[in-house]
């Protein structure tokens, strides 16, 4: 009964009619913002019930792709509509669902001009990302994952702050430009495989140097996405413009698309290249998380400073990633649903105080813990979940990390460890400086108390990084056969005889 | 019942926390409180059973985690060490919760303050009855994050947060060297529960990795990076810094946190960590090394502070080192001991701090106090006794402790054994004199602030007294009583097999067999302290100012704690705000954005700008740029085609 | 002589010589409407005729007339493209400036020659089918005979028109000589035998001549003078129509002519599609008015498709004919805005003009942002597909540094359409843009709209038909 | 015959050569460009002859013909833009036809 | 002999006249120059035996195309303009590409891959001009009816550029002349005599 039923189209395009319906049906007045928001909100908690309906019937023990959907599409070159999920993208599947509804939810009275447009983009945006996540076709996997782009474009650009153009800019070209190259790599792989199913691609072997330069251009595009050192400087600037929402996904689910990109394509397509450059982008993700950590340190902006963090704590994810362990991609897919639960929390709140002071300075804040002690509560909590604090989902995701890079470089896991430390200055040092101290400013004396709806969306949030942070469990197993899936490949790999990929080496020039 | 101690200070804190102001302060108060004290009830009572029938169980909760070999399941663990802790944690916690409710009396956020101090106390509870390393930093951070909590309890005031975000992140250096130590052992053993690790040890303690070009023995490695998180979490020279200025949290928390339990975790670690150890010869003799050195260190500058607690916790660290150096040469029970002992003295100097504090309505510095002796007689008694005992005179609880392990260094007869013995006879001396000296400055001489104050100074109300009593019963007997389980003859049979000690160790045994001057050294020395201490601060009042002037560079050295924290701030403070700056100006926005996007998007205009200077709008402009075009192919291909 | 094949362009020819008259004797005030009207039916009429006619393949007088799928294909899309011109253009003209009822009839037989040469098979028929479409060209850029700009770009258009088809015309005469015929069969053959020096040098005669219809760098130079100096109705049939036709006639002589020359073409094409996208795409940039920014997005665009081209697959041919629909549809939608927008009952063309549209006219303004993120080629709009085709072809034939220039201009290329949706979306209007919505346009722009956001699903229909027309090439 | 296809082809070079240099050189007037454009048909038109004359083969003057008839008409057509050209402006120049450009 | 003499004469004034055609500075010369220039390809033309050619050529470009220039021309009055300053640095570069244009092309002419003496139509007796119009209604109707059309294209395209109705001039409108009625131009008005 199950496989007769389209679930993951449905999940995929239910949004696409609520955004239709909002487009077509309301109007840029007050009862037009009113009925767009109700559509939105219900169609996407309509998709995310759906969705835990995947995730109920997603059997763990299956060593493969589930709710396969496929439909041809263009056979003559036998590329096909082709969706399914596995358990690398069932996480972030049900992530996007979880929190497109608390975007959509958080936006109710922050977004004053132009609702429904920007809640018909949401849901947009919520078709691209659970299309990204399915899609087990490498040219459908393509087009979602740069589609993307749109949505997200017009989001900070119009609803965003002071520096929208420059920072929707930077975030479009930058992105863009990443993923380019991809999309040529994707060609030549079509072109050398003669298929863009993923299940078919992974099986073939590509010769060491085609690799190399296939892995470069996959690198290129998920490195900006994710975003890596020195790749990262659009994210700071995208954060800080968007609206609360927008960089709620963009952290939470955005930043996951490259992490997901390197696990599902790079390492397993091209495992030779990621074994070559495993050293190369455990030196970026060093320098990620005590470069941007410490320039974290020394900001004025609070979006800024959580952004700087978010690339900190996606250093982890491809220190996982590519640490080639069990623990290490088990903890990097950890880490990135953590982080997007966090994150997203962390954005929620700089917006909540934003909505009601309009200022992100740090320095324009202090002693908000006396008016608004709930919203302390839940700040806290999200700080000391970003920060790492065992119990919390954030612990998990760094832990498996660092147990897996240990496996297999100690030396990378001690760099990698220091970011617990700077991760905790400056995320208290944030709290202190925002929440501390007396309210002596008249206009934080007069904040307002969190409203209903502002408890409802944390509460969530809250309870899933807390069950995460106690109970792992249930997540690893998800992923857990997927990821062995990888590692068979890589570990089949990395014992292939040395003296070959040297004298491929030597045929590029590059030693 | 093991899980109802352990989870009714969750429980607790919990209604406290979110229920708090609905129930009402005073239910709130009430209600933590007695959830605490039957916590205690049931500890002593599973202390009781344990130590007669020796039979160590675990609990198992609920799985964590588990992926791979990577497996972690929520579980208590009751052993003789956990359950020796859990009567200290469970005793000295219900004592400062009966405490509060007078202590905290005129502050408005009471279930607050309760709420964190049950959660500290679950923290710590799941600290030392876990089963494996993970549940361990589980308890282990979530002691910091109390912590945290209790020193910023007054967020208003700036030294107060200050102070508790140097608290967490201090705790974090020693904690990177801890979860990188979990991580160790997992790698190594495969495992992170206890007892397979311990089973596994003697097989694999000649393992060694290559790190940096290095071939480094693992379970040295391992020791070390472990040690570092027990420096962090006991405040041990190097990771010091944060402990006196916790002092900023109300009194209550110094006493629980910051003497009786947090601050010990280190020490139960090392205790808990033992089996591995014991292989790890070397580790042990940096453990001596920084123990022997914090203890002297803290000491000295105890010697020069003025704020009554500040003294008390330069004491706690010294007292700590103690812990470490006996930990060093293997003498698990005695550091265990003292670790016991130690928690009920100095959870009773600090509440006694805490009442003269309150007494002197929230005044801390010793200069402005000065004989008030009579105004509040029972806290200056026992404030006495808790210096006897910390002093270490004979048949009061330090005594017995703190002997046995000057002992025990001696009887190391090893290097660093005599460093320790020596260090820890100079800080038996300096810590003598430091305790008068408080109880001198306190409670003798003139009342050297207003008169009025003087007339506000009054005697603590009855339910913070009653604690004051129990812990003072501890401070005096809990020496003798215990000596004999602990670290008796009878000590492999009371610890079980959570304490081991490697036969080639032979330290602790022969600590008793020592020559008597060694058994004699420190009580003279400590007599001679409170002796010094008397003419210094009453027979001759102007000698401290005159040696003070005279050694001034020493003087300055200590008082300004030896300038750990004018260093910390210049090497890290500083520099990680230099290098952020430098980074996000010079880096990011002054290199990677400038030749990156900008760089990139300013070439793409100026190229822009230039290639429309190519459509000029002048015909033949456009008709030379075609045949350019056309000349160019032309010649390509003529000259690809070999003309 | 079975003139079956050719009845559609017969029917036009005539249909236009009547418009002529219709012109003459329709009272002066409706004539142009009344013209412009006769003249779409008799489109769509021949369209059909076409459609009726090109089921079987074949050829007519002597070989110079070929219709085939390709044929067919062009001309459906020449047709459709003029058709749907007219109608989005017809209502301003009278602002715009000129009035001449022999406009459309002008267009028409513009229109009769790309049809031809989109069938031509000969040197002989391509050259006078090419003039027979130029002509007109030239004359409609400058219909606003009282303005100096009009006039300029028909100047410029006409001079350089010239200049290109004098170098067309000297490379026929090489490729004569050294064929001793015109036709293409006959080219191929001796091509095949023996690829003279004269024959290349024919080649790249002919070649730039061909380029400079389709507006390739360096051959393009008319191309943004033109746009913004002609009225905007006409710069828009500029932008959409005759490009289909060169575009198909350099298939013809590239894959039917000179099919054994590859390696030839192949380079020449290469550079010329390699200089179109760069410069495309940077000028671009720093345009101002919306039209000769037009002009360069479609000199970058054509770039693109060449890029199917100069792979030298037939799939990279198919490539380039879907490309052409989409281009087809993107830019009758972008002309429709630019033709609504007005100030003040005056023609207004520069992007600033667009501020706030988003406010006042959202259709329009979603409809525009739509077309430009295809233009841009971001997935899964109409404008990536095209890309998909032609760089996948690209790839295939190893030209792989080709198509990474092509990604790459496409993403300074996604940096001046991401401006005009800054103006229209992000930036605050002080004054209101007047816009003509008439409801055929905006009818017309919904369609468009609906295409380019679904145009996925009629991918695959696309790719078949295309692939069946050029494997027949 | 002495006078080779080959001195045919060089006179046309000369001619196409100078037709393009009228263009592109030319600082005058446009009707001296529109003049250049005719040498360069003639040309087109000596080598179509030339190479039809010693082909033996017809279609070269046949292909020469319509090239005549289309030099007319383009010659009426820019003529005809050239005077439309003129009253808006007042002048030919080419050095002044640039209000389009950038 | 002869006609090599007589070919190296005429190319000889071609050349001069073409150069003269893009250099006199006055446009009715160069008119006249071309003029002269067609002449002697017509010349040219009759040496390499396309006698109809010539005719065209000289019917066609000096009888239409030239006049039509003379024309304009005269119309226009043309300024003698000045050479600009750009002009002379700009010469050396764009004489240097026509020049490499022209190297190319004769290298192309002498790298010996002319293809000569297809002869596939040997019977020459046919005149040239019988030759032509065997063929152009035949073979080429085709592109002979193109050709009608690009005329009338052209024709039309002129007109419309060109002809203005200015106010004032009278002129023939067809439409109303055919429509006019008695009743609606004379009026009979009755005039009292006196």
């Amino acid at each position: 009964m199950l496989s007769s039923i389209p679930i993951l189209s449905s999940i995929t395009f239910l949004p696409l009619f609520g955004a239709l319906i909002i487009l077509l049906t309301c109007s840029d007045d007050e009862q037009g913002g009113k009925n767009s928001k109700f559509v939105a909100l219900w169609t996407s908690l309509i998709t995310f019930i759906l969705s835990l309906f995947v995730l109920f019937n997603f059997d763990n023990d299956l060593n493969n792709f589930q709710f396969i959907e496929k439909a041809s599409w263009i056979p003559l070159s036998n590329v096909s509509y082709h969706m399914g999920v596995d358990g690398i993208s069932l996480p972030f599947v049900i992530l996007s669902t979880f929190l497109i509804p608390v975007c959509i939810f958080a936006s109710f009275q922050s977004i004053k001009k132009q609702v429904p447009l920007f809640m018909s983009l949401f849901l947009i945006l919520e078709v691209l990302m659970v299309g990204t996540f399915c899609a087990m076709d490498i040219l459908v996997f393509y087009i979602f994952f740069e589609a993307v782009l749109i949505p997200m474009f017009l989001i900070i650009g119009i609803w965003g702050g002071v520096r929208r153009v420059y920072s929707a800019f930077k975030f479009f070209l930058y992105t863009l430009l990443g993923s380019v190259l991809m999309l040529i790599a994707i060609f030549y792989i079509f072109s050398k495989t003669g298929t863009t199913e993923i299940n078919e691609i992974v099986k073939f072997s590509f010769p060491y140097e085609v690799q190399i330069l296939l892995f470069i251009a996959f690198f290129a595009s998920f490195s900006v996405k994710l975003p890596m050192w020195p790749v990262h400087t659009w994210l700071p600037d995208a954060h800080v413009e968007a609206p609360t929402a927008g960089s709620v996904i963009l952290a939470g689910v955005l930043l996951k698309m490259g992490g997901y990109g390197f696990l599902r394509f790079s390492i397993p397509m091209f495992p030779d290249a990621s074994i070559l450059f495993a050293p190369f982008v455990f030196v970026l993700s060093v320098i990620a998380i005590i470069y941007t950590s410490l320039v974290a340190l020394v900001q004025n902006d609070m979006k800024k400073m959580i952004a700087y963090s978010s690339v900190a704590h996606m250093g982890f994810v491809t220190i996982g990633a590519f640490s080639f362990t069990n623990e290490g991609m088990a903890g990097s897919v950890y880490q990135m649903v953590s982080h997007g639960l966090i994150s997203g929390a962390l954005f929620l709140c700089v917006g909540i105080v934003y909505d009601r002071l309009h200022t992100r300075e740090i320095n324009a804040y202090g002693g908000v813990t006396d008016v608004m002690p709930n919203f302390a509560v839940f700040f806290m909590f999200m700080m000391l979940a970003s920060v790492g604090l065992p119990g919390t989902s954030g612990f998990v995701g760094e832990l498996l990390v660092l147990v897996g890079i240990w496996k297999a470089y100690p030396i990378v896991a001690i760099f990698c460890a220091t970011g617990l430390i700077l991760g905790a200055i400056y995320m208290l040092w944030l709290y202190r400086r925002v929440m501390f101290g007396k309210a002596i400013k008249e206009e934080i004396v007069s904040l307002e108390k969190l409203s209903k709806r502002e408890i409802i969306i944390f509460v969530p949030i809250t309870a899933l990084i807390l069950i995460f942070g106690i109970y792992a469990t249930p997540l690893l197993d998800i992923t857990q056969l997927s990821i062995n899936n990888i590692l068979n490949i890589t570990e089949f790999h990395q014992n292939k005889n040395k003296v070959s990929q040297i004298a491929a080496l030597k045929d590029l020039g590059v030693i | 019942m093991v899980y109802l101690i352990v989870f009714l200070p969750l429980l607790g804190s919990i209604i406290a926390g979110f229920w708090g102001r609905r129930l009402g302060e005073k239910l709130s108060l009430y209600l933590t409180s007695t959830l605490l004290l039957i916590s205690m009830t049931l500890s002593w009572i599973t202390f009781w059973q344990l130590s007669s029938n020796h039979v160590d169980k675990v609990y198992p909760l609920m799985e964590w985690m588990n992926i791979g070999d990577f497996n972690v399941v929520w579980s208590l663990r009751h052993d003789m060490l956990s359950a020796v802790m859990m009567i200290v944690i469970t005793t000295v916690s219900a004592m400062v919760h009966i405490y509060s409710i007078g202590y905290m009396s005129h502050d408005n956020s009471k279930p607050r303050f309760m709420s964190y101090l049950s959660l500290f106390t679950f923290a710590m509870l799941m600290l030392v009855t876990s089963d494996n390393l993970i549940q361990l930093f589980f308890g282990w951070e979530g002691v910091g994050l109390a912590s945290y909590l209790l020193i910023g309890f007054w967020y208003h005031k700036p030294s107060a947060h200050t102070a508790a975000m140097k608290a967490f992140i201090v705790n974090r250096v020693g904690d990177f060297g801890f979860i990188l130590g979990i991580i160790a052992i997992y790698s190594v053993f495969g495992s992170l529960y206890f007892d397979e690790i311990f089973s596994d040890v003697e097989g694999l303690h000649k393992l060694s990795i290559v790190m940096l070009g290095f071939k480094i023995n693992v379970i040295e490695l391992i020791a070390i990076l472990l040690f570092i998180g027990a420096m962090g979490k006991s405040a041990q020279i190097g990771l010091h810094t944060w402990l006196p200025d916790a002092m900023e949290g109300p009194t209550p928390v110094s006493a629980l946190i910051h003497a009786a339990t947090m601050v010990t975790a280190g020490v139960f670690l090392v205790c808990r960590m033992s089996p591995l150890l014991e292989f790890a010869p070397f580790a042990l003799n940096v453990i001596t090394i920084v123990g022997a050195m914090t203890a002297i260190f803290a000491a000295t500058i105890g010697l020069t502070q003025f704020d009554i607690k500040r003294v008390i916790a330069y004491s706690t660290c010294s007292q700590l080192g103690y812990m470490f150096f006996a930990a060093g040469v293997s003498a698990y029970p005695a550091s265990m001991f003292h670790l016991t002992t130690h928690a009920f003295f100095k959870a009773l100097l600090f509440l006694g701090a805490g009442s003269v504090i309150h007494a002197m309505s929230d005044e801390q510095d010793m200069r402005k106090m000065g004989g008030i002796w009579k105004k509040i007689p029972i806290t200056y008694a026992l404030m006495w006794v808790g210096s006897l005992a910390l002093a270490g005179i004979p048949f009061f609880a330090g005594y017995y402790s703190k002997d046995l392990i000057l002992e025990a260094a001696w009887a190391a007869s090893s290097n660093s054994g005599y460093f320790a013995f020596w260090l820890g006879c100079l800080a038996a001396f300096l810590t003598a004199f430091y305790s008068w000296r408080v109880l001198l400055l306190t409670f003798h001489g003139n009342f050297n602030s207003s008169k009025e104050g003087l007339d506000h100074v009054h005697e603590s109300p009855i339910v913070m007294l009653i604690p004051l009593f129990v812990l003072a019963l501890g401070a005096i007997f809990s020496g003798w009583f215990f000596y004999y389980d602990f670290v008796g003859y009878n000590w492999k049979e009371f610890w079980g097999n959570s304490i081991f000690i490697s036969e080639k160790n032979k330290a602790f045994k022969l600590a008793h067999y020592v020559p008597l001057w060694v058994k004699y050294l420190p009580i003279f020395l400590a007599i001679l302290g409170i002796l010094c201490a008397y003419l210094f601060y009453v027979l001759n009042p102007n000698l401290p100012k005159i040696l003070s002037k005279k050694f001034s560079p020493i003087y300055n050295l200590f008082f300004n704690k030896w300038y750990f924290d004018e260093l910390y701030d210049y090497l890290f403070v500083k520099s990680f705000i230099k290098f952020g700056n430098f980074f996000w100006k010079k880096g990011d926005e002054g290199t990677i954005d400038r030749f990156g996007p900008n760089g990139i998007s300013n070439l793409v205009k100026n190229i822009s700008s230039k290639s429309i200077i190519i459509q000029s709008g002048y015909i033949y402009h456009y008709a030379f740029a075609m045949l350019i075009g056309l000349v160019v192919l032309i010649t390509w291909l003529l000259m690809d085609y070999g003309i | 002589m079975n003139l079956y094949g050719i009845s559609g362009e017969i029917f036009l020819a005539i249909s236009g010589m009547i418009a002529l008259l219709i012109s003459v004797f329709s009272s002066k005030d409706s004539s142009l409407k009344i013209t412009t009207r006769f003249c779409n039916l008799s489109l769509l009429i021949s369209l059909i005729l076409i459609v009726l006619s090109h089921q079987n393949s074949g050829y007519l007088f002597n070989e110079m007339y070929v219709y085939d799928g390709l044929s067919l294909y062009s001309k459906t899309l020449i047709l459709l493209g003029t058709i749907l011109t007219l109608l989005i253009g017809s209502k301003p003209q009278k602002i715009d400036g000129f009035n001449q009822p022999e406009y459309p009839v002008l267009i028409l037989f513009s229109v009769l020659g790309m049809v031809l040469m989109s069938s031509s098979k000969n040197l002989i028929s391509l050259y006078m089918a090419l003039e027979l479409q130029s002509l007109p060209l030239y004359v409609i850029a400058a219909i606003n005979r009282d303005n100096l700009k009009s006039s300029e770009a028909g100047l410029k258009y006409f001079i350089l028109g010239a200049l290109s088809s004098g170098l067309l015309l000297f490379g026929m005469s090489l490729v004569y000589g050294a064929v001793g015929d015109t036709s293409f069969s006959l080219i191929s053959e001796v091509s095949s035998q023996n690829m003279s020096s004269i024959l290349l040098v024919g080649l790249v005669f002919i070649l730039s001549g061909l380029a400079f219809k389709i507006s390739l760098v360096p051959f393009h130079m008319w191309t943004p003078d033109v746009y913004e100096g002609a009225p905007t109705p006409v710069t828009a049939f500029f932008a959409i129509v005759p490009k289909i036709a060169a575009i198909t006639i350099l298939v013809r002589v590239t894959f039917s002519a000179f099919d054994n020359a590859i390696t030839s073409w192949q380079q020449i094409i290469i550079f010329l599609s390699l200089l179109s996208m760069i410069l495309g795409s940077f000028a671009a940039i720093m345009q101002n008015n919306l039209k000769r920014l037009m002009a360069y997005s479609s000199i970058a665009h054509m770039g693109y498709a060449l890029v199917g081209v100069a792979s030298g697959l037939l799939e990279g041919v198919s490539g380039v004919l879907i490309y052409m629909a989409i281009y087809i549809i993107m830019n009758v939608g972008a002309f429709i805005i630019i033709l609504s927008m007005r100030r003040d009952n005056q023609i207004v063309e520069e992007i600033y003009d667009l501020k706030g549209i988003s406010k006042t006219h959202p259709f329009l303004a979603f409809s525009f942002v739509t077309i430009l993120f295809s233009m841009a080629g971001i997935p899964p709009l109409a404008g990536f597909f095209g890309k998909w085709l032609v760089f996948y072809s690209a790839v295939n034939a190893n030209l792989i540094f080709l198509a990474i220039i092509g990604v790459l201009t496409s993403v300074v290329g996604a940096f001046y359409y991401l401006r005009i949706i800054k103006i229209m979306y992000f930036d605050e209007n002080d004054v209101n843009l007047d816009v003509v919505e008439n409801k055929s346009s905006m009818a017309i722009l919904g369609l468009m709209l609906f295409l380019t956001l679904s145009f996925g699903i009629f991918l695959n229909w696309f790719v078949e038909t295309t692939m069946g027309i050029v494997s027949l090439i | 015959m002495i006078v080779s296809l080959e001195h045919y082809l060089c006179l046309s070079a000369v001619l196409f050569t100078l037709g393009v240099f009228g263009i592109f050189l030319n600082r005058k007037n446009v009707i001296t460009i529109l003049m250049s454009i005719e040498l360069m048909l003639l040309a087109v038109n000596i080598n179509l002859v030339s190479f039809s004359s010693y082909l033996n083969d017809i279609q070269g003057q046949i292909f020469t013909i319509f090239v005549l008839t289309v030099a007319a008409a383009e010659a009426a057509i820019g003529l005809a833009i050239l005077v439309i050209y003129y009253r808006n402006s007042g002048s030919i120049s080419v050095e002044e036809i640039n209000k389009l450009r950038g | 002999m002869v006609t090599s003499l007589f070919f190296y004469l005429f190319s000889f004034i071609i050349t001069a006249c073409a150069v003269m055609v893009i250099s006199s500075r006055n446009p009715v010369h160069s008119v006249l120059f071309l003029i002269l220039a067609f002449f002697n390809s017509g010349a040219l033309f009759v040496i390499l035996g396309a006698e109809f050619l010539a005719m065209m050529l000289v019917i066609v470009y000096v009888g239409a195309v030239a006049v039509l220039f003379l024309f304009v021309v005269m119309m226009l009055n043309i300024n003698f303009s000045k050479i600009k300053e750009g002009f002379q640095k700009y010469f050396p570069i764009g004489s240097l590409i026509g020049f490499i244009l022209f190297i190319e092309i004769i290298l192309m002419v002498f790298s010996g891959d002319l293809l000569v003496n297809k002869n596939n139509e040997l019977n020459d007796n046919i005149p040239n001009t019988h030759k032509i119009g065997s063929l152009l209604y035949t073979e080429y109707i085709y592109v002979f009816q193109l050709s009608g059309l690009i005329l009338l294209v052209a024709m039309v395209g002129a007109i419309v550029l060109t002809l203005r109705e200015r106010p004032g001039v009278k002129k023939q409108d067809i439409i109303s002349q055919n429509t006019r009625k008695v009743s609606d131009v004379i009026s009979i008005v009755k005039k009292e005599s006196s």
